[in-house]
């Protein structure tokens, strides 16, 4: 069965590293943080200027001049340390980030991402996406394998306005985990229960399907 | 005003020479430091025809979106516009133009037009709408873009303390954009919450030195906060 | 080690890896906040054909001067090395090389370096010896040199303060070029004064965020004074 | 009577104005600062990273981490601000300095200065000098109007490496204070006893020779 959201986040979470930077984009990629393991020390960067963001603060700590990059009031941890937008994006255009998460619409074989900006509906912005994305070295990107209508977001190439060109090597859908290399997306492993058959269809681009393909562990 | 005093009396004088058709850069992200102060000041004078560098504009009756009310912004350069209603409306109608521009490059663009830099290459925007038009060029195999550098006839921060030769401390992440903002103004003006005498902050722990800072208010804060998230107390 | 603990028992772990032929970036303005404890192990050593990044090269037998008596050092990338006979002999028996670089060129080449900006133009240098080869361009009318930023193997620091998880604060003008070398290393490392525990110091009052520090050790320090220079109390 | 180095830094010294930051070079522009004006504020800085430096400390007060760019101990004043490298030349750069004194060995009547650099003898580098001034709008030099040898140093051309191109548009020098534009020399004003027919003698670029030539006040 489709993996639901906090499923994908676990997942997702399973590519954490003791002593990790991470850079959590705003939906399922922000429920990573619910998930990191046990033992296991992970400081989450805001890129409005916090390295080392704790939990929602109780009613009581609540201070309007400590948001994420959401805009959601937020705490710092012991050890974090506050700075400002500059050295923020120095941070992670320079590639001291060592993990990236985010959301997309689309994204192709060619490592292409699409993720801001819907031509016809109302343009929002970027914000720091496109930094992230071309400033990270290890970017995860994590989506429903299909839209609502049932089309890929998989694609051979991507239709929407690019958000970063040939970056993303790794994603993670409610279907499967799949790598971008060689302009065609590689099955590493399957939701619980899912068929190879099932994320083929879903699949627009290419896809390399290797002779066993395990069951992803959450 | 002898020295190096900058504090002025009121909002109004600190906005002396504010003219129709200027460029502001603004400090702040989403309503989380932002110059309150000065907004309102703009607002009551009515100029127009601004173009307006912030991260964000604000929503409809806070921060920079309450100059959207009496239509006095021309143009905004931003990274995300998301929470404004009548933002929405003025850039349907043809009214209000947007300059999308990434966070991070913003940043930079501020930080390197107050650093006397007119131009970076950033690996930020390639490939996308973003580096259309600029120029391309390959360093060791991988292709940047040119980004020139932003600088406005006035900048406005907002500061938690300062001392009254402007040397400027941020409180948590209101800090955000701005330090590179408060170095990119042809003249930059900080509204502060506590003003302190000269010697009461530590040289070393200063945020942005009193070089950039022209003018200086304390002001007032509502401080809205836009997502109040919390959790329940273990 | 685990989590976020940089700290490193010895000097000579905190240079595992530094190998003949690599290029270092080293903090300090002459003598005053250098890393003298990790200069003292690479003489230990002997690590050779180094490239050395660093606005100066200490003296004769202080600071990165010492690894010149064994002539451990390849090329100095600096703004000035006048203090220093072992310097001038190597120069001028062409065993060591030199590329004088502009004091606030080679502070932003590697606050560039770190930042992942490979380049960016300045007016510094435009129409010396030190723009010849390079790209001119012109912005609003002015002339500018595209300069390119500079990474090191290894980047070793000096920090007056530091927490288990590598935060940094700095003493007085030992600051200089610490912050932007430290964020230019593959590698970095800092040698501090003082060690604190994590959450000992203000997350806003931090120099350098510990992320970009790999190796943290405690040392000791002579801090020796070039020019003692007093006056009489009144 | 050609000014002395102390006379030079007084004669600087009255282009001080209430509230500015300047920055000093090495040498006599090093001596300005003993001459300010009582009852103008002004604030030093120095290269190194810091905004507001002070006298030499006394004996009790020396401290190996508080230094200017000649490398000496100094103090810092009330009101101090320090930072790093990449701060202060961001500084520098970015105009903000509203004056720079600097020595030279050169200035020509392009405004050019070479003042880092004397081919044959050993290349000590150029420090600061060719940030201060590309950043600085307002530069002043100050130097000897000849060099020891007799020959001078206010030339058609310099001969030696430049500092910086077309930047220079003030000189001080012991003889007189010039002003530099269109390609020339200006006299604006002499030292005390000085004739004009020495200035014009000592003088190798085009000089501009008004009908009076004001003595200087010092």
């Amino acid at each position: 069965m489709a993996l639901s959201r906090e499923q994908l986040a676990q997942r997702v979470a399973r590519e954490l590293r003791d002593g990790y930077y991470v850079n959590l984009g705003i939906g399922i990629p922000t429920l990573v943080a619910n998930y990191i393991p046990a033992g296991m020390q992970v400081m989450l960067q805001s890129e409005n200027g916090l390295l080392g963001m704790g939990p929602f603060p109780t009613e009581d700590e609540v201070d309007a001049d400590l948001i994420n990059a959401g805009k959601q009031t937020v705490t710092a941890v012991t050890g974090a340390s506050i700075f400002s937008s500059a050295e923020s994006f120095a941070m992670i255009r320079g590639g001291h980030i060592d993990l990236t998460v985010l959301g997309a619409f689309e994204v192709d074989v060619q490592g292409n991402i699409a993720s801001y900006m819907i031509p016809g509906k109302l343009i929002k912005g970027m914000g720091g996406a496109m930094d992230l994305v071309a400033g990270a070295e290890n970017i995860i990107v994590t989506m429903t394998h299909a839209s609502r209508s049932g089309e890929s977001k998989l694609l051979p190439q991507c239709t929407l306005p690019l958000t970063g060109a040939a970056c993303i090597k790794r994603v993670v859908t409610d279907l499967a985990y799949l790598e971008i290399a060689d302009g065609k997306f590689w099955l590493k492993e399957r939701a619980p229960g899912v068929e190879v058959a099932e994320i083929a269809h879903q699949t627009a681009g290419e896809l390399v399907v290797p002779k066993t393909v395990p069951e992803m562990q959450l | 005003m002898a020295g190096f005093d900058k504090v002025i009396e009121s909002p109004a004088a600190a906005l002396d020479g504010l003219q129709d058709g200027m460029t502001l850069i603004a400090g702040g992200f989403g309503l989380c430091g932002i110059p309150e102060n000065l907004i309102a000041e703009i607002k009551r004078r009515g100029t127009r025809d601004l173009t307006i560098v912030s991260n964000n504009c604000g929503v409809d009756d806070f921060g920079l979106g309450i100059l959207l009310q009496d239509r006095q912004v021309k143009k905004m350069v931003s990274s995300y516009v998301g929470e404004n209603k009548l933002f929405e409306e003025q850039l349907l109608d043809g009214t209000l133009e947007l300059e999308l521009t990434p966070q991070g490059t913003l940043a930079e663009k501020m930080r390197a037009g107050g650093a006397g830099i007119p131009a970076f290459y950033t690996a930020t925007g390639y490939g996308t709408l973003v580096g259309e038009g600029k120029d391309v060029r390959q360093f060791n195999g991988r292709n940047y873009i040119l980004e020139e550098s932003i600088t406005g006839d006035f900048a406005l921060v907002k500061a938690w303390k300062a001392d009254r030769y402007g040397n400027l401390i941020f409180r948590h992440t209101a800090q955000n954009f701005n330090p590179p903002a408060a170095t990119a103004g042809r003249i930059t003006v900080a509204e502060v919450e506590i003003l302190v005498e000269p010697g009461d902050l530590d040289p070393a722990q200063i945020h942005t030195p009193g070089i950039y800072i022209d003018r200086l208010i304390q002001g007032t804060f509502e401080k809205r906060i836009e997502q109040r998230t919390t959790r329940t107390a273990a």
